[in-house]
């Protein structure tokens, strides 16, 4: 059984659910059709009650209602109170050298036509990524397995859920996490997170944020589904000729063992603010405690040898 | 980019180019750096400081003193079988006071034993310090108010048996994290962790009156087992190396080495001195090297959340991982 | 001694006690099943527990998108989007995902406030005195603001000193009245959103 | 439209997964661009320009729906003899008279039809401007079968007079006027060509980005034109979409709280044109269309009003109505306000002192009036601007110098009664009441019912004249347990009921007789069957897409309006893809309500003297205009042109590059010392405010903040005013991202946070590089965030037939740095207008 590791059928039977439990469900979250209204973020933070926060919250510069200059993006990221991000990535790419518009028409410029004669680049031009951030649910979630407490677990839905009535604020999950999505509320000291809506999904309701986006750009459903979704929707884009679209924690052979809640990026994940490759830290954990064993073994055997020999 | 005086919402997310020193991986496009408007990726850790670095320190202190003690009893070193007890004791106390003080909810610190989960590290720990803490508070106050020295060196011996695990434990619980410069040295940092114990054990060992023999031993070699450890972390990890050397921890973990080479030095010479000036220089060379192993952790917990605010540490090694990968499955060549 | 009840109440403390579960359920790993909490095992959605659910329209664009109002004690609990609607599908914007804040706000004023002439501070007012209040203003202002006619004798019958601008965050029925009502009164500068 | 209706625009991008190409024409890159396939930038207020090159791209490469055309568009008529064209006259049409700065339309009718049968005692006084709401709906009224040529070939047809026209608005002059490369003009055209015809059809949205304008109705006029002769109007994915941005501002445009109009686009009466109902009725009423009906229609809304006091003898209580002497709109009693000659106001969910252009002119005249009831869900800013608006900051105010008495009055939220919502497809949905509202809070039902009864109270003995109406006017609703008038029993008047109380099925049962009654004839049908027809609800997921069980649209709950011309002539279908009503041999079938009764067919010749609805030929769609046709060239009904014509806003920093005449020659102005001009283009001063500046929205605040600024969780995503500028224009001006930043007009100075972003893009007119600065208007001095109002920088300048301002097109100047404060703010602009020219230097 890939506990630590790998691919994981069924995260839920791992951590103890009998069979029967619910299937698996997750996000699918299609930036190609995001068109950055954030209704994902106000949904979530009027269903979970969460507070206003801003930037303030998780550790960038700025007060709690101040423009960030990051674009659009005025919450800066996930964090505590922010369960939902959009990120906004404003780009200056080659012009599409094929005209979106098939016209099927040659070249139009006319001869001794007014050349476009402003002074920027024009074989250029400017493309605005917008993504809707969310916990990843990972197959092997490093939160959840470092979590002391017992606090943080993984549910019958396959996801993982900070439990408030336990946390106790040790903030270990915070840098456990590959994605940087967890983090510690100023002025309440537990953890939290994207919950996937638990208390809605044991109504037969999907997410808040799945609920209001208007575009389909987040869908929620068994993760089964969403990923023969999301290659179709891979496929359609590809062959429209948008190569650079892009599956992102769909690979059940990923370093976290594929995500609860996946992505389809255009353009690489670090420009998103998501990490290229993580890997779970708990992947390395046997060799660590062996590591640990060894250098402990040491001790003991230093400190019993140093008392080898006469006294002085 | 537009000029910095006009930088864009557009100019933001930042590109940075870095030479490659690697000639030999030419089919791997040279490493681009990009991130969302210079944010880290992953979460800084929230643990304070002092708190986790003298937690950190305490624990390895605590868990080198006790065997330090236990043997000491038994081979018949009465003032090194106190100092280590208390200094046991103290470090096994302070260093709970220390991780309960950094709790964002403190009076849920009895969770910790709520479950016993082997891949937390932290979960391990405090299933370690539990019993660590019972049993070397016990012995130091059998040793302070000098009655039932027999159960005394039992729960010593006791505790003395659970200490070396005390000091590594601590190295696991940084290492299993995402923060790069502390995950990447996950082999290393146990060992780095253990001659630090031990250089401190050790060292707080030489205030002892009487033989102290053990003692010196136990804090040179922990010195000489730290610097090693460390030098051959600093060389293994690749990029995550330069959050050891830069900045503030760089700063910090060099006061500590050179305090440690001192310490030690101090240590060995102790040896040789006899009387009060010996026993003085030893006192002194321990302390420096109790300064210098909180250092030691102290710096690496700064190198730790210096790479995890950059997040250049995070996605350059997850990018050249990514396109070694990229670059086997498709050789050069072939079209993509 | 321990009595039968301290008994059932320590074994089931005990087999409360997560690390009991790990060692005696499937859980091993303390992940799951072992670890869940009395309070994640009580969640629920407010709306299951709502009295009542309303079937309603967002306020804020035209687009009129559906809402769902659910509702307990009086109070609402939750807006969201109606999945019946046509027009929505279920869906809200940024605005219309915040409606449950717009009407519960701690912020939305709820009694009457009154500036007297040159007041240099708002004042209480009786909502049923207001009302009172503005009728005599009304008529008083339309009294002296009255245009029969023109220089030219044709009618007007209006009054020039009563103006009114709202209706697009309004009901039909509420312009309906309005326009009615200040019609009747001869008043003609009556305005909205729609203009400007 | 994904910034400002992302619900709507989920439809955009359902069509757009299904393969049809989204084009976004805006001077700004917004998320709307970013979705689109082509984002096409364009110089703010030109867009007539641009269109105007669509159409003459469309009428050159006779790429038009021909037989569409030929049939259903007025492009077969003839103009008469003495008709002249902005070609002639460099800018200008016929009949225009500079004194006035008003036209006679005399000259824009067809041959053979004589004018509007108003001519009697037509007042040239009077601008024509009120008849302009009633194309809104019908189109004024045409009297007499106009001369046509159905081979559209005769020099003096409408589409010959078309082509002349738009001869010049080629991609070129398309280029250097907007700025839109030459290629990228021939990807929108080929675009909009290729999906357009028997096969494809192409929509049109818009919002007030193409209302704002000095010359705003004719850019949606182009529109309609363009999408006429492409055959796109009355088919399936056809169309012109507006969108709107308020819950119910159709409805308060259908049972308008405007002074011009009455319920249903019935023109308010005119002191000097409507003596009497007849009078009345004969001026407005043309004799074909469901326009001939208006008799039916005003004496059933005067049944309604004034109930069994109307009578056919006292021409139904006509003379209740208050008449009308020119343009009372809301700008020109805001300066009667300003000027202390309207002592009380009523503010209902509006914002004026910063939700409207001039902003500094709408808190002076709320400083000036007697007494002033506002009525909102928060302290909005109309209701303290005289403890803490903008003029006590400068000193321009004293708070006890302001003799201003205010009511505000808390209003209770959409969740806490019932009503009903206009949407902006016309759909009338109704929402239910689900809590009561909190402590003093109340409907705005209960607030003007509760004083029309205390009104009423007051009058009942009086025997003032004057009082008649008010004595007359029925007022009787029923009322709840908390004193709520029941909003259900006035839907059910504004529907109407028959001589026997019954609830009426639809407008075509209203008569002129008085036996009916009906508050807007266009809703009537919404209580038909005496059942709430816009409180259905049958999900949609268990219809068809026309969804006609969901709520009720008016006219007729009709989802398509103009849909008998998704069928040709004959009554087929243009195409099987695109079928929605057609003939099936005995009546017009398809999911929607068909535009007339459903067994006239299409072959249907109206015999001679045939009124109304009768007067309509079965092949003739556009049912609600006096020649049942689309109108390419409006013969009548503007107040501007019967062509839309290019014409610069009141402030560009170009001149006019197709005519002579630089902006809308009737549009209307105010030349007031608080409502300065920027001196025009070339000539002294205007260099002192270089740019262009454009108002905007962003999706997660709502107009002027008044339902958002008090959200916590909308004033975190966007927590403050911003300024969006280009990376060369920062340089230019050196602004520094994140720093601040200040807009300055004749008018006012804002201040904001600069955002540079490269999705703002200088634009090339000639030799002058043409800078936009993108101002969003959401903020105000009150609410979770706070910031100078944009409407503090805009002038008014009204679009002659809706008196609506230009928001979207003005120059400016930016600074780097905070806007000066206090008093010094007063003397800087003076200081500016001083060296602009347009103040004299102080003594």
């Amino acid at each position: 059984m890939n506990s630590l590791s790998g691919p994981l059928a069924d995260p839920s039977a791992d951590a103890g659910y009998a069979d029967g439990h619910p299937p698996r469900v997750g996000f699918f979250t299609d930036t190609s059709v995001c068109i950055g209204c954030k209704a994902c973020e106000v949904a979530c933070k009027e269903w979970n009650a969460l507070p206003a926060d801003g930037v303030g919250d998780h550790g960038a510069a700025g007060d709690v209602l101040g423009l960030t200059g990051m674009s659009y993006d005025n919450s800066g990221g996930l964090g505590a109170s922010t369960y939902r991000h959009v990120a906004f990535v404003e780009q200056r790419v080659p012009a599409r050298d094929s005209a979106p518009v098939d016209l099927g028409m040659p070249a139009m410029e006319l001869p001794g036509a007014v050349q476009p004669g402003v002074d920027r680049d024009d074989a250029t031009e400017v493309r605005w990524l917008m993504s809707s951030d969310v916990c990843k649910h990972c197959t092997h979630a490093a939160c959840l397995d470092v979590c002391p407490t017992g606090s943080l677990i993984r549910t019958e839905h396959g996801t993982v859920l900070v439990q408030e009535d336990i946390c106790n604020g040790c903030g270990y999950c915070i840098p456990a996490c590959p994605y940087g999505v967890i983090d510690q509320r100023q002025g309440d000291g537990r953890a939290f997170k994207c919950t996937m809506c638990q208390d809605r999904l044991g109504a037969g309701l999907a997410p808040a944020c799945a609920t209001a986006c208007p575009t389909e750009s987040i869908q929620f459903g068994p993760l089964d589904e969403l990923r023969e979704r999301a290659d179709a929707r891979l496929a359609e884009l590809h062959d429209r000729g948008v190569g650079e679209a892009r599956l992102y924690g769909r690979d059940p052979d990923d370093g976290v063992g594929g995500d609860g809640a996946f992505f389809l990026l255009l353009d690489e994940p670090e420009v998103y603010g998501l990490p290229p490759d993580p890997v779970v830290t708990t992947r390395d954990l046997p060799s660590m405690w062996r590591h640990a064993a060894g250098a402990a073994l040491a001790v003991a055997g230093a400190v019993a040898a140093a008392f080898l020999g006469g006294r002085r | 980019m537009s000029a910095p005086e006009h930088r864009t919402a557009a100019g933001t997310p930042r590109t940075r180019r870095r030479g490659k020193g690697r000639g030999e991986r030419l089919m791997v496009p040279e490493a681009e750096f990009t991130s969302y408007y210079g944010r880290p990726i992953i979460k800084p850790p929230v643990w304070k400081v002092p708190d986790v670095p003298a937690y950190l320190y305490l624990g390895g202190l605590a868990g080198v003193s006790a065997p330090l003690a236990a043997l000491a009893d038994l081979t018949g070193r009465p003032g090194l079988r106190r100092v280590g007890r208390v200094a046991a004791a103290g470090g096994a106390t302070l260093s709970v006071g220390f991780l309960v003080h950094d709790l964002g909810r403190p009076e849920r610190f009895l969770h910790m034993l709520r479950v016993l989960k082997v891949t937390s590290p932290l979960s391990v720990g405090s299933w370690i310090l539990a019993p660590f803490g019972a049993l070397s508070g016990a012995t130091a106050v059998a040793e302070v108010l000098g009655v039932t020295p027999r159960l005394a060196r039992a729960s010593g011996l006791a505790a003395g048996a659970l200490g070396p695990a005390l000091t590594t434990y601590t190295a696991v619980l940084v290492a299993d994290t995402a923060v790069p410069a502390w995950h990447e040295g996950f082999r290393e940092l146990p060992f780095v962790f253990a001659g630090s114990a031990m250089a401190s054990g050790g060292g707080a060992g030489l205030l002892a009156r009487g033989d102290v023999t053990p003692a010196r031993r136990v804090a040179v070699a922990g010195a000489v087992l730290e610097l090693a450890a460390t030098s051959v972390l600093e060389r293994r990890i690749g990029f995550a190396a330069k959050a050891y050397r830069s900045g503030r921890a760089g700063a910090v973990l060099t006061g500590a080495r050179v305090g440690t080479v001192v310490g030690a030095l101090g240590a060995l010479a102790s040896g040789f001195v006899r009387g009060r000036p010996g026993r003085v220089l030893g006192a002194a060379a321990g302390l420096l090297l109790n300064a210098a192993s909180a250092a030691t952790r102290y710096g690496i917990f700064e190198a730790g959340m210096a790479s995890a605010r950059d997040p250049e540490y995070t996605v350059r090694p997850q990018r050249e991982r990514l396109e070694a990968r990229r670059a086997e499955d498709h050789p050069a060549g072939s079209d993509r | 001694m321990i009595g039968h009840h301290e008994e059932v109440g320590v074994r089931t403390w005990i087999e409360g006690w997560p690390v009991y579960r790990q060692l005696a359920g499937p859980d091993r790993l303390g992940r799951g099943t072992a670890s869940r909490s009395d309070g994640t095992e009580s969640l629920r959605a407010r709306t299951q527990d709502a009295d009542r659910v309303t079937q309603s329209i967002c306020p804020f664009c035209a687009v009129g998108c559906g809402q769902r109002v659910f509702t307990r004690n009086g109070q609402v609990t939750q807006v969201e989007g109606d999945p019946d609607s046509p027009i929505s599908r279920g869906r809200l914007c940024p605005k219309g995902s915040s409606t449950l804040s717009l009407v519960t706000s701690p912020d939305r004023v709820t009694t009457v406030r009154y500036r007297r002439p040159h007041g240099t501070d708002w004042e209480d007012l009786d909502l049923d005195t207001a009302l009172d209040m503005i009728v005599d203003r009304v008529l008083d202002t339309r009294r002296r603001t009255w245009q029969e006619t023109d220089d030219e004798g044709r009618y007007l019958r209006r009054t020039m000193g009563i103006a009114s601008l709202g209706g697009a965050t309004l009901d039909n029925e509420e312009n309906y009245l309005m326009k009615k009502l200040y019609t009747a009164l001869g008043a003609v500068q009556i305005e909205n959103q729609a203009r400007i | 439209m994904a910034e400002a209706h992302p619900v709507g625009f989920q439809w955009v991008m359902e069509a757009k997964k299904r393969g049809a190409t989204v084009i976004h024409v805006d001077p700004r890159f917004t998320r709307t661009s970013a979705v689109a396939d082509l984002h096409v930038p364009i110089r703010a207020g030109t867009d007539i320009a641009f269109l105007g090159g669509l159409i003459r791209h469309v009428l050159e490469t006779g790429a038009y729906f021909e037989d569409y055309v030929r049939a259903y568009t007025n492009g077969p008529m003839l103009l008469r003899g003495d008709f002249a064209d902005t070609e002639d006259l460099d800018g200008l049409f016929s009949g225009f008279d500079p004194e006035t700065a008003t036209y006679d339309t005399e000259t824009w009718q067809y041959e053979g039809a004589t004018a509007p049968s108003a001519a009697g005692d037509r007042d040239l006084d009077v601008h024509e401007t009120e008849r302009g709401e009633m194309p809104g709906s019908g189109g004024a009224p045409i009297a007499a079968d106009p001369e046509r040529d159905d081979t559209m070939q005769d020099p003096r047809c409408v589409l010959q007079v078309l082509r002349r026209h738009y001869s010049r608005y080629t991609p070129e002059k398309v280029h250097e006027i907007c700025g839109i490369p030459v290629a990228t003009f021939h990807r929108v055209a080929e675009a909009l060509v290729r999906n357009s015809g028997r096969e494809r059809t192409s929509a049109f949205a818009y919002a007030v980005g193409w209302t704002h304008h000095t010359v705003g109705v004719q850019y949606i006029r182009a529109a309609a034109v363009l999408q006429a002769l492409l055959g796109n109007i009355g088919r399936p994915g056809g169309g012109i979409l507006a969108l709107r941005g308020h819950a119910s501002i159709q409805g308060s445009t259908d049972i308008p709280t405007l002074f011009d109009l009455l319920p249903g686009y019935i023109p308010m009466p005119h002191a000097h044109r409507d003596e009497g109902l007849q009078h009345f009725i004969e001026s407005n009423a043309g004799t074909k269309g469901f326009w001939a009906d208006l008799d039916a229609y005003v004496v059933s809304l005067l049944k309604a009003w004034f109930g069994d006091a109307a009578t056919a003898d006292n021409d139904f209580c006509f003379d209740h109505l208050p008449r009308l002497t020119g343009d009372h709109s809301s700008f020109r009693t805001v300066m009667d306000q300003a000027d202390g000659k309207v002592p009380g106001y009523f503010v209902v969910g509006e914002n004026p002192a910063v939700g409207t252009a001039n902003a500094r002119m709408q808190r002076h005249g709320l400083a000036s009036l007697e007494w002033l009831v506002v009525r909102d869900l928060n302290m909005v800013e109309t209701a303290t601007f005289w403890k803490d608006g903008p003029e006590i900051e400068t000193g321009e105010m004293r708070t006890e110098d302001i003799g201003t008495e205010i009511f505000f009055l808390p209003a209770a939220a959409h969740t806490e009664k019932d009503g009903t919502f206009t949407n902006t497809q016309r759909l009338l949905q109704w929402h239910h009441k689900a809590v009561e509202p909190p402590g003093d809070c109340r409907s705005d039902l209960w607030f003007y019912f509760e004083l029309g009864k205390r009104i009423k109270a007051r009058v009942a003995g009086s025997d003032d004249p004057r009082d008649r109406p008010l004595q007359d006017l029925t007022w009787d609703y029923p009322v709840d347990a908390t004193g709520e008038p029941s909003a259900d029993a006035v839907l059910r008047e504004i529907n109407g009921v028959d001589a026997d109380g019954k609830a009426l099925p639809g407008y075509t049962a209203l008569r002129s007789d008085g036996s009916t009654s009906s508050g807007c004839w266009i809703y009537c049908g919404v209580y038909a069957d005496e059942v709430n027809q816009s409180a259905r609800r049958r999900p949609g997921a268990e219809q068809d897409l026309i969804a006609a069980e969901w709520g009720w649209a008016w006219p007729m709950n009709r989802r398509v309006l103009y849909n008998r011309a998704s069928a040709d002539p004959v009554g087929r279908p243009w195409s099987e893809r695109k079928r929605l009503t057609y003939w099936d041999g005995e009546k017009w079938a398809g999911p929607d309500v068909p535009d007339f009764p459903a067994d006239t067919p299409p072959d249907y010749v109206p015999p001679p003297g045939a009124h109304a609805a009768k007067a309509i030929g079965g092949a003739e769609p556009f049912v609600m205009q006096s020649d049942g046709r689309a109108w390419l060239h409006a013969p009548a009904g503007l107040a501007d042109g019967p062509m839309p014509t290019h014409y610069e806003p009141e402030e560009s920093p170009v001149g006019n590059a197709l005519y002579g005449q630089r902006a809308n020659p009737a549009r209307q102005r105010f030349e007031r010392a608080d409502n300065h001009y920027h001196p025009e283009p070339g000539t002294p001063g205007a260099e002192v405010y270089p740019y262009v500046f454009t108002t905007f929205r962003v999706t997660e605040h709502h107009t002027a903040g008044g339902m958002s600024r008090w959200t916590p969780h909308l004033n975190e995503l966007q927590p403050e005013m911003f300024l969006e500028v280009s990376p060369e224009l920062a340089a230019e001006r050196g602004l520094t991202h994140g720093g601040w930043a200040h807009v300055v007009t004749a008018r006012s100075a804002v201040e904001g946070r600069v955002l540079v972003t490269e999705r703002a893009k200088p634009l090339r007119h000639g030799d002058t590089v043409i800078h936009q600065i993108g101002v969003p208007w959401h903020w105000g001095p009150n609410g979770l965030s706070t910031g100078d109002a944009a409407n503090e920088l805009l002038g008014v300048s009204l679009d002659p037939n809706v008196h609506i301002m230009e928001t979207k097109a003005a120059t400016c100047d930016i600074r780097p740095g905070r806007r000066p404060r206090g008093p010094e703010l007063v003397t800087c602009l003076a200081d500016r207008r001083r060296q602009a020219g347009l103040e004299e230097e102080p003594r």
